[in-house]
């Protein structure tokens, strides 16, 4: 089992016909995502690797229910793409842009929260269900980093990702789903919200969060454990714990400012809470062992 | 794109908010004149991108001519940094100082506006002891900021009712329109001042211009005054995250978590980062331009640490072993290159004469031990 | 308020969307004139607000300078309706005819776009037999028109790709924009025309601003000619609702939704309606301005029906009571006065020698009888 | 039992300190509404009948719970007193303008809609519970009209809604709940979502609706019945048949156009779903009568 994704879902790839588009929709059927229609406006009537393209998901929903959305769509443009896959009724949608106008992110994630979608993004690779569905840019034939397993991953980065997940597969584990909730500054969706999957998800035991400095969403993480909300183990690393204040680190949502945000506030609200907190990568498995009593 | 304040202020002033007279001046003598202009006393104010510019001595008040001269003279000629531009500007006569700031909330995808009836330089302490003082309002960036929202700023502003209100409701509404029209980040005034005679002045001001959004707001080019180094500056043109630190070992990684997370490791192994540079995500076919940034500091090691995906191994350690052949480094290279066709990585690795690692711990070790001056 | 044709194109050329050139003129010899300088063929429309224009012979083509001339006397002097101005218009040589419209959706609080493929005359036919074929697209009034919404209309006017695509993607941003800037309550093309060379012109255009809303959208003042009666014209400028019929029951009742029942029993009843007077609400100490209006027509009989709760039914009473003395009316009137302090109400009516009822379809059975010559 | 407003709910009032508003809070006091505290800007300090006014909700809010708002605010500003109430986490809101600017309007109900909150009027007397609490501008004392008991009222209109109410307790009944949706073009809350209440509220036996020309929230309360969400008998009562097309009678709402929205067109689906509907105000109350077999 997983969450998010599954064989199940129906996807339609926004922005299918382009370079990307096209590679990945190839690559997310390969490993099992059911992609069940394009979009690109004026491309009607086309087909990429064999599914059919239309001009808008209003016209692609007429012949083939879907209920996700995954965008391949510029940032300038994912405003709009966002916006069309909600008001279609699509409560999942997950992009990949990187440099979404920051007030456009608060309008989608805005608009999200107002009809109870779950939009994954930007700036991240997507949400892959290990050996069962993908949405975005996973290379899932790494198997050092994506074997099938218990573990649910989520994560504000990319290549720091394969680092601490090649730790949880080399002390034994897999992954259950891992969501890619992005680097930016206002994530569509949050850890949190997608801690409630997780503890929802009966196939999944444990839980690995990647964060890092800026923002607030590891001590949410914190607050719904500690209220409770979530309760089986989890095991976070959080990078920047030495970086120091007031420079942005790479990700546009990376910076801590003013005492907030820093990774080592982070690392306490967690540690208080009851998670592990790896200092370095490689303590990710040995934590998730001693957590999961294995 | 953080501005400076004179920037800030003029974005201010057409927008409608009140700011002091003011003249932009890059030297001792323009400072005099544009003092005997504006009348004395004033304030003179180096325009750096540093916070704190008050408990640093960066912002003085000048009585007499000759003290403006002396004051512009020690600022410009400050050696411990970059001041070319002074801010010389109208002191003005308060009896209170309010703190007033629109930011994004990102949990809720709104607008929050900030308002302290407490302003001034202890803002971020207040904020760490009695956050409660300081009221937060949401607003939704599609309906606008609403009637009743700018009333209750004014009234946590502490300036409710009379001219004043009116005038510190206008300074509300007209910094919400900056914020939204210029896409902020941030914007900020503290203090905002009232004067003795009730009026409301802005007397700083911070604006931080969205990066995704700077092709549509024109007027603001990058140039070497919001840098810390020439290398900063060049990178940013560039294209390439990159940010100056003064220890030993160069940053050359692929992917912001990653790179981050080896900064920190570097620092638990006792070592010290000459530079954080990520050349990953759109840059990862840009070793040579890459390394060339990473060479121009003092560093003693060179540590490319990536786990790419999309960004894949083979290309990038290509580009690793190119930009060596072109640009001969004369510190080591520690190499730590995994992901999408790394079998093919480390061959060309291999090939050019270095010892791919492939554990980041492992890397990181024998940079520290490198820059320290150990064998490899 | 609805406005002209020729508002409308003001305002659509206004925001950008094109619409043929055109004149307006009060007379034959401006309208040849008109029409020598626009060229020939043209067009001559009737500006006046009720719909089906063509069908009633309100549009006329015409192909000469002597054919302009006589349709404009034609239509100048028809005397079943007040005709004032015409609009002489370039005819444009169409393929064909789309519609397109937008007003507001009630139940989701949303603006809704119409499309059809199929504009023109029969549009509202077409609605009631084969309404899928007129695309819906719900916009959101605070989010604002999005991109994909546009390119949904622009596919389901038919109209999508190349320079035609643009241009009708244009019209509807730029329709959108009158909509929202305008207030507007309605708003719509029909025909929207594709030109044989692939341009997209408006044919037609009605807009129709909002009430509520007109005081701040100048420029559109109240004038006769918007009005079926000179007594329409002055109850709006008091500001009381009336509206004209030509029947024997002059009706001067407070609450809307009681006059419009009032209204059906008198028809029930095989009575008929002088005019719907609505004194209730903000007018209701304004008996002898409503009195004064209803005694404009023909009536043989004024009914007087309320039952009023915060429009106090003594004060009602007192109103009638001293609008009879200072306007002596010709006319029977039968009251029916009930509600808060209906006990003073009937006092005073029986003091000023009427004879009150207290039930709605008494009274009106009572007006009809009245009416039709029977006793009281 | 009642809906919508009772004894139990805490109300706050806009505008309190106005000429309209000081009149009927004092009046909805005298029938039982618990009227916490009021808000006028400028004017904390200050008591309306022993109730305390503050500058604004938030800082009422601080002193007293309440769960419900009341507007006695200009038309211009409703849309901007809705917002603060909303903003506020307020799920109940009755507001009497008559005149709000028409896209306000839609502002207001898409608002609404989004928190799930219930926004009453505008261009309407209110909400009453008879004989236990009352929001907005009615004449409780006329027990002609407001005699407690189990019919539920809902209704587009003010006088006609006595003509009619009047029938009723003629007929031997009483009002459980009177709910005025008001005769604007886009009222906040629409007859269907009344009719909800009314179904859930044992103590409500039938409902009487005064609809009228304009519109389809008739033709929806129609399909609510035939679609077995509403179970209790309805009679209805439609002003307008009369009416010419094109001409807007009275109220902003009341205006059949192109075919659609006709009074007629309104009764014939009522009656098709089942519920009595009553071509004159006075068949309403032996419809009521047969409905409910006594």
């Amino acid at each position: 089992m997983s969450v998010y994704i599954t064989r199940e879902n129906k996807v339609l790839v926004q922005g299918m016909t382009g370079q990307e588009g096209s590679y990945w929709t190839k690559h997310m059927r390969e490993l099992g995502t059911d992609v069940v229609f394009g979009v690109t406006p004026g491309k009607e009537g086309q087909a990429v690797d064999g599914v059919p393209v239309y001009h808008s998901i209003e016209n692609g929903l007429k012949e083939h229910p879907a209920d996700t959305a995954m965008l391949f769509v510029p940032p300038k443009f994912t405003k709009d793409a966002v916006f069309e896959a909600l008001d279609a009724g699509i409560l999942k949608v997950v992009t990949v842009a990187e440099g979404i106008p920051l007030h456009e992110m608060l309008q989608i994630r805005k608009a999200a929260l107002a009809c109870g979608a779950m939009v994954v993004g930007g700036n991240t690779s997507g949400v892959i269900s290990a050996g069962e569905a993908m949405l975005g840019m996973f290379p899932y034939w790494i198997s050092r980093v994506y074997t099938p397993g218990k573990i649910g991953v989520m994560t504000r980065s990319g290549s720091l990702t394969n680092e601490v997940t090649a730790e949880v597969v080399k002390a034994g584990f897999g992954l259950s789903t891992l969501v890619g909730v992005g680097g930016d500054q206002v994530p569509f969706t949050r850890f949190a919200e997608v801690l409630a999957l997780f503890e929802a998800d009966p196939a999944t035991e444990a839980v690995v969060m990647v964060g890092e400095l800026g923002g607030t969403m590891e001590e949410e993480v914190a607050e719904a454990i500690e209220a409770g909300e979530f309760t089986k183990p989890l095991v976070a690393f959080i990078g920047g714990r030495t970086a120091p204040e007031g420079k942005r680190m790479g990700h546009a949502g990376a910076i801590a400012a003013g005492g907030r945000g820093t990774a080592k506030g982070k690392a306490e609200a967690l540690v208080r809470a009851g998670a592990g907190v790896a200092a370095r990568p490689r303590e990710v498995g040995p934590l998730l062992r001693q957590a999961l009593g294995v | 794109m953080k501005l400076f304040e004179y920037q800030a202020k003029e974005a201010f002033a057409a927008a409608g908010i009140p700011v002091p007279a003011s003249r932009l001046v890059t030297d001792p003598a323009q400072a005099r004149a544009a003092a005997a202009e504006i009348g004395l006393p004033c304030v003179i104010k180096a325009q750096v991108l540093t916070g704190g510019r008050g408990k640093a001595g960066l912002i003085k008040l000048a009585k007499s001519p000759d003290e403006v001269t002396d004051i512009a003279a020690r600022l410009l000629g400050d050696k411990s940094r970059v001041i070319t531009r002074l801010l010389v500007e109208q002191a003005v006569d308060f009896v209170r100082e309010v703190y007033l700031s629109i930011t994004v909330d990102p949990p809720s995808g709104k607008v929050v506006i900030m308002a302290c009836a407490e302003g001034g330089v202890d803002i971020e302490q207040l904020a760490a002891t009695a956050p409660e003082k300081i009221s937060r309002t949401l607003v939704d960036i599609d309906q606008g900021l609403q009637a009743f929202q700018i009333k209750n700023v004014v009234f946590a502003l502490g300036l409710a009712g009379g001219e004043t209100g009116k005038q510190a409701a206008a300074v509300v509404r007209n910094l919400y329109g900056v914020f939204r029209k210029l896409d902020a980040e941030l914007t900020e005034i503290n203090p905002l001042f009232v004067t003795t005679d009730g009026q409301v002045v802005a007397g700083d001001g911070k604006l931080s211009i969205d990066d995704n959004s700077l092709s549509r707001q024109p007027g603001y080019e990058l140039s070497r005054e919001y840098f810390d180094s020439d290398t900063e500056f060049e990178a940013a043109k560039d294209g390439i995250p990159y940010l100056q630190f003064d220890g030993d070992i160069s940053l050359m990684c692929a992917g912001a978590g990653l790179t981050t997370t080896v900064f920190d490791l570097i620092n638990y192994e006792g070592g010290s980062v000459a530079n954080y540079l990520e050349f990953g995500g759109p840059n990862y076919r840009r070793a040579k331009e890459a390394m060339e940034l990473c060479l121009k500091n003092d560093c003693k090691v060179l540590l490319i640490v990536t786990f790419g995906t999309i960004a894949r191994a083979d290309v990038m350690a290509e580009g690793v072993v190119a930009a060596m052949q072109a640009l001969k480094p004369r510190v080591p290279i520690v190499t730590c290159i995994r992901g999408t066709n790394e079998e093919e990585a480390t061959a060309t690795l291999r090939a050019a004469g270095l010892t791919p690692l492939f554990d980041t711990e492992e890397a990181v070790r024998k940079a520290v031990a490198l820059a320290a001056g150990g064998k490899s």
